[in-house]
């Protein structure tokens, strides 16, 4: 960049200033200060190992799996607009996104990112299994890497029943009939049965897991409720926060692995 | 408190440790708190209470069953029990050999179906196989394919029959064992058969015992498992409440406390706990309203889905007394921020108006059918709109076309002004000397404005010349014939007072002080021929002769009100007319323009502009034909959703003795409108114009019932009561009958009926009670009756009048009959009398011995006749009625006294020797005598 | 007929053997999978076959569902990145066979570069990568929709979301609380396990085969055959009732495969003694009560004793890790063995007990 | 602080505030946890009822009864002392079959499935017999019969007590 002409001016600006605090990254101080003195770029380290920003090493999937994350959930924002998670209007608004909504393949990109996203998520984790990355001292973000990886699984699972359509209900009752056979706690699950007294049933269809995952007996509109709330609210909640964790766990661990 | 202190630490741990004690204490007893304050809720205690209700119930039940059981009979069996053991156990041999082989084709019938299912499902397989490769056209393929699935199929069906053979070995073996058993099997199933009930009961007792699993049960935090006590609901799909531009099925959990409310054995039970007293109407499962469809609020209003408090659930007090008791008890108060609170348990039958729209009268609404009958008498809806149920109907009021011709002007003037004064039964309002327009400048004001109206009315209304003239004759006989033809089915009659009293007329006027009132010509023309005088009227030909016509009005002539004519009107105030000109045309313009414009006009186009002007402001269009007024829109506000508008539209004035509440409001307002005026300053033209019609309270609070139904929720189609075509007849031709008071006289089906209570001793010498009228005679016969009527009981006094029916209300009266006894129009026409052999020598015979022209005497013999005339049956009854008629006359009209010649029943005989005692034979035989009598007069 | 023939290739009976025959050969072979030249060759290979296989209508209709490109993407990947991570570690290998270490550690590998801009640029340019595949998918690919959800009439097949069809799939050999609760909750437990099993310190933080044979031979058994190869059976080759049709076949509703399933109980107690079942039942069913805990609780121990495999092993974790491990590998294994059960004897159930909800 | 209060937190009492303490903070984070896990279960739905009450048993004469069968989808068939609630969907493709007293069977009008009086199948293309629901006796002699459980005869549960009633 030059040191003259308009580029000059605006840098030199009280504004620009007063945001940047450092001038043009080409030198070593720079480049230092402009990953520590941004809050986002700080998740970085200042500086890697060559290896870590090879794509045929790192195969980036991590990072796109995190950039997918923000991708829908910005997508995942503007759709709540135009939908309303109830029996009535649901599938309505998921019609009206596609017929005349603007911009109308932001359904799209949120379904086919989330589809996007559960595959990253698996090269992901094979990348780092085939590196050995889950080694100490990384044993403990492999763990938290794990639980994100079935979380992302859960909030496609919870989405898919919200465009409220055959496939909607029906996977996700295939889905949540699993839920039902869980041993002792699913009404149809070994040793449901022995949890009775008479006629006081404590595992039945309307007390078990499922009941309480799906808020009724059967995928209703309780049940659309409760997956559109796990999916907008409750799981990204969670991911959020676990995300933190595993990125910071990522640099406290020594950074992007490489050889000991 | 420093020294104690390690090195870098702001505070001495033991104390961290203290704090936090003490604030984890706090957060423990609020937790503690949160869990009692959610499980702790009123109708717990409730369902708890009911619970031991039930269980005392049950014991009682117990014990009566307990006691059915012979104890006896019980012993024997038991005895017997053991007896067939023994004999049982001497088999033992044999039973164990038949258990085995049992066992044996059970694991063979075992090893079949396996077998089977295999060879099933190649089958399938190779069948689909066969149909593919065929559906493909490889028909070497296919062949090979059917060959091999000929032989599975084989194969299967040889398993299939070999499973059959097992299991009719297996049917036989059982049999074999059962036989064996035989002696123990039956004696306990007989034994099973008479402990049932009390089985069945202790079963039903132990789910009222407060058992330990019970509390389990019911214990915070587990109470989401599987509770005893709980909130029950009914989503009611067929009545919604609005919210939001959003129309939502309502839900009820009334029956989270009102328990047993669909239990019938309840019935003496505190609320609650009691059983709906109306079961077989409401709420029961067979009933027509049942629970789970109607629900609750849908018919006693109220906000269903509270639970947790008896006051937000808009519970309302019937009295005072209930008030006083539900503020000590519940902390009773005015349900201010609900829009529709319950229905006081009297006004309960509003309920009924939303879903039952359209008729007028619903059966088994006692008191939502007085207010309907007492909206009618006021007419009510001429002013305003009030539904459909009073939809199209004629004007309250009599027609103003030719009044000239009746009434003369001063009378007209000084009834307007005051109708009571000249008949206080009247049903015509005041509009003036009300407590809100009796200042000296209002009245002087009112007076201008009645003055100009009765111009206006006088200057419009056209020549009328009656038809016949008067001869005075006798007042004592008018008098009696007046008692006597049926007018008091319409008309009180002064001097008749007892009689008028008990029938409660109300179609037409109050006859009182005829003789100040109109010509003596007009009168006797009108009583001849009413239609004369106005052509739409109602009023009927009684068929008077000349000599009972002017009888009667003779002596409804000889009524006078001297007091009345005496009144003189006060001439036409000029200036108070010309003010009110201006106040009128002022709403446009400036005082001085109005001025100018009322100065344009000349005398008389302002006291007619005045006229109508004053007749459009309080609305006499409304209730009587006057001219110039075709499209005016009745002057009173819209009734229609007048039992859901919201409190604060009322307007209460300085009323304050007067409960804030719409019913309290409706009352007050029915009994003294110009109350709301009172204490306020307001200008003449603002003055409520709702006139008084004095009426009871009685009548005030049953109007408002009917209009307290009136209400907003939207019912969707699915929950409006449907009438099938023919109901639909039937509610038209019932509203014809109501337009002319049919039943003023004739009881149909039930409803009312009003001049029959002068007949209390001898209801048969009233007129006829009409059930099933529609049935009973003949849609020719009726429609010509009609038109033509002849007395068809000469003995009574009383006689059907000739009405001025219109051949589309002919119709429609003659439809509605058959279709509400569900008789197709034509069905039955006069039937072919054939006769077996020996049939009619019977029917002759007990046509003797029944004697039946003792009564049926027209045609007969000269005696004087108590019952119809027989030769008209043919033409005029239905045959299936006739026989229904003579089984059981007392079923069909209690009290008759045509005789019940085969019993109670209808089912004995009085001669058995006739056709060897068989009554349904007898009555046939007779139906016939009697058609055939009435064609061989023809 | 090839195609008839790759139809009946592809049934699981079938296929699942070949497929497990394959990954055997894939790493038997690895080094020559993991070359250039076996990448090309394939890659020349499977473009004609694809372009055959597509212009089969009833694949294309399969093929072509918007809710299966996500599948096709999928393979796409695990294929590339096995045959990338396999060169990788096959090149590693070959370096480190010669005593040079894998390339990940060489200097000027380890050499310390600026995050700003090597870093954050290429970031940048994978996601704008990533953005535009994703529009240009969204833009081509409408979601699915179909009818108004319906609770009265269900479509067949009712399939999960893909990524559970590995689990659906897994319902055709065991009951729901083994296939939806047991054994996802051990993938996801053994997962989690790994490192804590896995004390192996070689290959950590690059790429090799020959150093971890054992570690990842395990994982990429269950990855690859275990996951991925269901989901695409579940995905493209079963049809409606669950059945199984072809790549190449008709979805026809109506077809029917003979199967009529028995239970061990019933095979032992009324084919093989000829009495009837008893009615006790912890006694009907206690031939695979005793074989199902044979399995899990005799394996082991007898592994660790008498093959040299299992002592090794067991000898370098340690008791723990080594029970925790075999048990994992005992579940993971119980697939394939309950499959085999059913192809061969038409086995339903190795222990029946629907009255208690309780079947193997 | 005051002097005697000082001297009371002794080391006994130190240890027992702090148990104390943390017992009851971990009691009442447990207990409104409990809460929260209790809120996910709702005291009332609104799920259409599963459950319908079918008269007394001596209601049904023996054979096929239909008047359950379009509110519930029921046929209550009584047959060799037993009344059962059979589910009226085919288990073919779930067409309603039609109940044909002269022949004795259930036909499916769609393609032809063929039940016996009990549900079991005999002809056409069904796989397996119809269902059962659970039916069952209330203590006011009334029958109750309950939709949310199913017995089917291919899983051996027609010989659980709840799948028919002995009259």
């Amino acid at each position: 960049m030059s040191d003259n002409g308009i580029a000059k001016k605006v840098r030199d600006t009280q504004v620009w200033k007063s945001i940047f605090r450092h001038g043009p990254p080409d030198n070593a101080r720079n480049r230092a200060a402009v990953i520590a003195g941004n809050v986002f770029l700080h998740l970085h380290p200042i500086k890697l190992k060559k290896s870590g920003v090879q794509l045929g090493y790192t195969w980036c999937m991590g990072g796109l799996t995190f950039f997918i994350f923000l991708a829908l959930t910005v997508t995942g924002l503007l759709l709540m607009f135009y939908y309303r998670p109830t029996a009535e209007y649901a599938f309505n608004d998921i019609v009206a996104l596609r017929e005349h909504v603007p911009l109308g393949i932001m359904r799209e990109i949120h379904r086919w990112g989330a589809h996007a996203m559960v595959i990253t998520v698996w090269i992901h984790m094979f990348r780092v299994f085939m590196t050995g990355s889950y080694k100490p001292p990384r044993e403990f973000n492999w763990g938290v890497g794990v639980i994100l990886l079935v979380l992302t699984l859960l909030l496609s699972f919870t989405g898919y029943l919200l465009p409220w359509d055959q496939l909607a209900i029906w996977a996700i009752t295939v889905g949540s009939g699993m839920a039902k056979a869980t041993p002792f706690a699913g009404n149809a699950g070994p040793g449901a049965m022995l949890a009775r007294i008479g006629d006081f049933v404590m595992v039945s269809d309307k007390n078990d897991v499922r009941f309480q995952l799906l808020g009724g007996r059967f995928v209703g509109e309780p049940a659309l409720l409760r997956f559109y709330i796990l999916h907008c609210v409750f799981i990204p909640l969670v991911v959020g926060v676990l995300i933190a964790v595993h990125f910071w766990r990522v640099r406290k661990d020594g950074g992007i692995s490489a050889p000991l | 408190m420093s020294e104690n202190k390690e090195p870098g630490m702001a505070y001495n741990m033991p104390k961290l440790h203290k704090v936090m004690a003490i604030l984890s204490f706090i957060l423990f007893v609020t937790t503690v708190w949160v869990f009692l304050d959610d499980y702790i809720r009123p109708w717990k205690a409730i369902q708890v209470e009911s619970l031991q209700i039930k269980r005392r119930h049950i014991e009682e039940s117990l014990k009566a069953a307990t006691k059915e059981i012979d104890a006896k009979k019980l012993a024997e069996l038991k005895t017997s029990i053991a007896k067939g053991e023994e004999i049982v156990a001497s088999r033992k041999k044999a039973i164990d050999a038949s258990e085995n082989d049992l066992k044996a084709v059970l694991t063979k019938m075992k090893a079949q179906t396996i077998k089977n299912g295999v060879s099933n499902g190649d089958v399938s397989a190779m069948n689909f196989q066969y149909e593919t490769a065929k559906g493909h056209h490889e028909e070497k393929e296919a062949e090979k394919k059917l060959a091999e699935l000929a032989k599975l199929k084989e194969e299967f069906n040889q398993g299939k029959d070999n499973l059959k053979a097992f299991q009719a070995e297996e049917k036989i073996i059982r049999a074999k064992i059962a036989d064996l058993n035989k002696e123990v099997i039956s004696t306990q199933k007989e034994m099973k058969d008479m402990t049932m009930k009390v089985t069945l009961l202790e079963a039903a007792k132990k789910t009222t015992d407060i058992s330990p699993i019970f509390a389990i049960r019911n214990m915070p935090f587990v109470d989401y498992l599987d509770p005893t006590i709980k909130i029950q609901q009914i989503v009611i799909n067929d009545v919604t409440d609005d919210r939001y531009f959003r129309q939502v099925p309502r839900v009820d959990r009334c029956i989270t406390c009102h328990t047993f409310i669909d239990q019938p054995g309840y019935e003496k039970e505190k609320q609650p706990f009691r059983t709906h007293p109306k079961l077989d109407l409401m709420v029961g499962m067979e009933s027509k309203h049942p629970m789970k469809v109607t629900g609750c609020t849908s018919c006693h209003g109220g906000e269903g889905q509270r639970t947790n408090d008896f006051v937000s659930v808009a519970h309302m007090p019937d009295s005072e007394k209930q008030e006083h008791e539900w503020v000590q008890k519940y902390g009773w108060k005015e349900p201010h921020h609900i829009p529709n609170p319950m229905f006081r348990l009297s006004q309960t039958e509003a309920g009924c108006v939303k879903c039952h729209s359209g008729v007028e009268l619903i059966k088994g609404a006692t008191v939502l059918n007085e207010g309907r009958m007492a909206i009618e008498k006021y007419g009510c809806y001429g002013c305003h709109t009030m539904g459909a149920w009073t939809e199209n109907r004629r004007k309250p009021g009599p027609s103003l076309l030719k009044i000239a011709g009746k009434v003369d002007k001063e009378w007209f003037k000084s009834w307007v002004w005051e109708p009571r004064s000249f008949n206080k039964h009247s049903k015509m309002p005041a509009f003036f000397r009300q407590s809100n327009n009796s200042k000296p400048e209002f009245v002087r004001l009112n007076m201008a404005e009645v003055n100009a109206i009765a111009e206006y009315v006088y200057d419009k209304s056209k020549p009328y010349i009656p038809n016949e003239k008067f001869h005075p004759g006798n007042a004592e006989n008018g008098k009696k014939i007046i008692s006597q033809v049926g007018c008091l089915g319409c008309h009180g009659v002064e001097g008749l007072e007892e009689q008028s009293d008990k029938v409660k007329a109300y179609a037409g006027p109050w006859l009182t002080g005829l003789g100040s009132k109109v010509q003596p010509d007009w009168l006797v023309s009108w009583l001849k021929k009413p239609s004369h005088y106005q052509e739409d009227t109602i009023m009927p030909s009684m068929r008077l002769s000349d000599q009972e016509a002017n009888d009667i009005a003779t002596y409804l002539l000889s009524l006078r009100n001297k007091t009345f004519e005496a009144l003189t009107f006060a001439k036409l105030d000029t200036k108070a007319r010309d003010e009110l000109l201006v106040d009128y045309n002022s709403a446009f313009d400036t005082h001085n323009g109005a001025m100018a414009k009322v100065a344009k006009m000349n005398d008389r186009e302002k006291t007619l502009d005045l006229g109508k002007r004053s007749i459009g402001k309080y609305g006499c269009y409304s209730c009587h034909n006057l001219e110039g007024f075709d499209g005016y829109a009745g002057i009173g506000p819209n009734l229609v959703k007048e039992g859901s508008k919201p409190i604060t539209q009322f307007g209460f004035g300085l009323q304050h003795q007067i409960p804030q509440e719409r019913d309290k409001w409706i009352i007050a307002h029915l009994q003294r409108p110009s109350r709301w005026d009172e204490g306020i300053d307001k200008v003449f033209k603002d003055l409520n114009k709702m006139p008084n019609f004095y009426m009871s309270e009685a009548e005030a609070k049953k109007i408002t019932v009917a209009i307290l139904g009136q209400v907003s929720d939207v019912v969707p189609l699915s929950g409006i009561k449907k009438y099938d075509a023919g109901e639909e007849l039937y509610n038209k031709g019932m509203k014809v009958a109501g337009k002319y008071n049919c039943m003023g006289c004739h009881q149909i089906d039930g409803l009312r009926g009003d001049i029959l209570r002068n007949y209390a001793d001898d209801i048969n010498q009233g007129p006829p009670r009409l059930v099933n009228e529609g049935h009973r005679v003949q849609a020719n016969w009726m429609y010509h009756f009609f038109g033509n009527v002849e007395p068809i009981r000469p003995w009574l006094q009383i006689r059907m009048p000739s009405f001025n029916l219109s051949l589309a209300e002919k119709n429609a009266l003659v439809a509605g009959f058959q279709n509400g006894a569900h008789q197709g129009n034509f069905e039955e026409p006069e039937m072919e009398v054939s006769w077996a052999p020996g049939e009619r020598e019977g029917a002759v015979k007990l046509w003797n011995s029944y004697n039946c022209v003792s009564c049926h005497s027209i045609g007969f013999t000269k005696d004087v006749a108590q019952a119809p005339n027989l030769h008209n049956v043919a033409k005029r009854l239905r045959p299936s009625w006739v026989r229904k008629w003579l089984k059981n006359p007392q079923a069909i009209l209690p009290g008759t006294i045509m005789p019940s010649f085969f019993g109670d029943d209808g089912n004995v005989p009085v001669d058995p020797s006739i056709f060897e005692g068989n009554a349904d034979k007898q009555i046939d035989a007779l139906t016939k005598y009697v058609i055939e009598l009435g064609k061989n007069q023809k | 007929m090839l195609r008839e023939l790759i139809n009946k290739l592809s049934d699981p009976i079938i296929s699942f053997p070949l497929a497990t025959f394959a990954f055997y050969l894939m790493l038997k072979y690895y080094k020559t999978f993991g070359s250039k030249k076996f990448a090309y060759w394939t890659v020349g290979l499977l473009i004609p076959v694809t372009v055959w296989f597509l212009s089969d209508p009833n694949f294309f209709s399969i093929i072509s569902t918007p809710d299966n490109i996500p599948i096709i993407i999928l393979l796409v990947c695990v294929g590339f990145f096995t045959w990338f991570a396999i060169s990788k570690a096959a090149a590693n290998d070959i370096r480190i066979e010669a005593g040079l270490g894998p390339i990940e550690a060489t200097p000027e590998e380890r050499e310390k570069v600026w995050s700003w801009p090597n870093l954050v640029y290429t970031e940048l340019f994978a996601i704008i990568a990533c953005t535009a595949f994703l529009v240009v998918w969204a833009i081509i690919f409408k979601a699915p929709l179909e009818e108004s959800a319906n609770p009265t009439w269900a479509p067949n097949p009712a399939k999960a979301p893909w990524y559970f069809l590995g689990l659906q799939e897994m319902l055709v050999y065991f009951d729901p609380w083994m296939a939806g609760v047991v054994l996802p909750g051990l993938i996801v437990a053994g997962l989690i396990a790994i490192p804590y099993i896995d004390t192996n310190p070689k290959g950590n933080g690059y790429f090799t085969f020959k150093e971890r044979k054992m570690a990842i031979t395990a994982f990429m058994y269950g990855w690859l055959v275990l996951w991925i190869y269901l989901i695409i059976v579940g995905v493209f080759l079963r049809g409606p009732n669950w059945t199984f049709y072809g790549p190449f076949e008709y979805w026809d509703f109506h077809k029917v495969v003979a199967s009529f399933n028995v239970n061990l109980s019933e095979i032992i107690w009324i084919k093989t003694l000829g009495v009837g079942l008893p009615k006790n039942l912890v006694l009907r069913e206690i031939f695979g009560i005793v074989l199902s805990l044979a399995y899990i609780i005799i394996i082991p121990p007898w592994m660790a004793k008498a093959t040299r495999v299992g002592r090794d092993f067991f000898q370098n974790v340690g008791a723990i890790r080594y029970y925790i491990f075999m048990f994992l590998v005992l579940m993971t294994m119980s697939l394939p063995i309950k499959m085999i059960l059913r192809w061969l004897f038409s086995l339903k159930y190795i222990v029946a007990l629907p009255e208690w909800e309780l079947n193997l | 602080m005051s002097e005697d209060t000082k001297q009371s937190l002794n080391r006994r009492e130190f240890f027992s505030y702090l148990t104390v303490g943390w017992v009851m903070f971990t009691a009442a984070v447990g207990g409104m946890l409990s809460l929260a896990f209790r809120f996910s279960y709702p005291n009332v739905n609104f799920e259409p009822e599963m459950e319908f009450i079918a008269g007394g048993p001596t209601d049904y004469p023996a054979g096929v009864d239909e008047r359950w069968k379009n509110s519930y989808g029921v046929w209550m068939v009584k047959q060799e002392g037993k009344l059962i609630a059979l589910s009226n969907i085919c288990t073919h493709l779930g067409c309603i079959p039609n109940w044909l007293p002269a022949e004795l069977k259930f036909k499916c009008p769609c393609h032809g499935s063929g039940y016996y009086m009990s549900g079991i199948n005999f002809e056409g293309p069904t796989p397996r017999p119809l269902e059962r629901f659970k039916i069952g006796l209330q203590p006011d002699g009334k029958i109750k019969v309950d939709k949310t459980k199913v017995y089917r005869w291919e899983k051996g549960e027609w010989d659980n007590p709840d799948s028919f009633l002995e009259v």
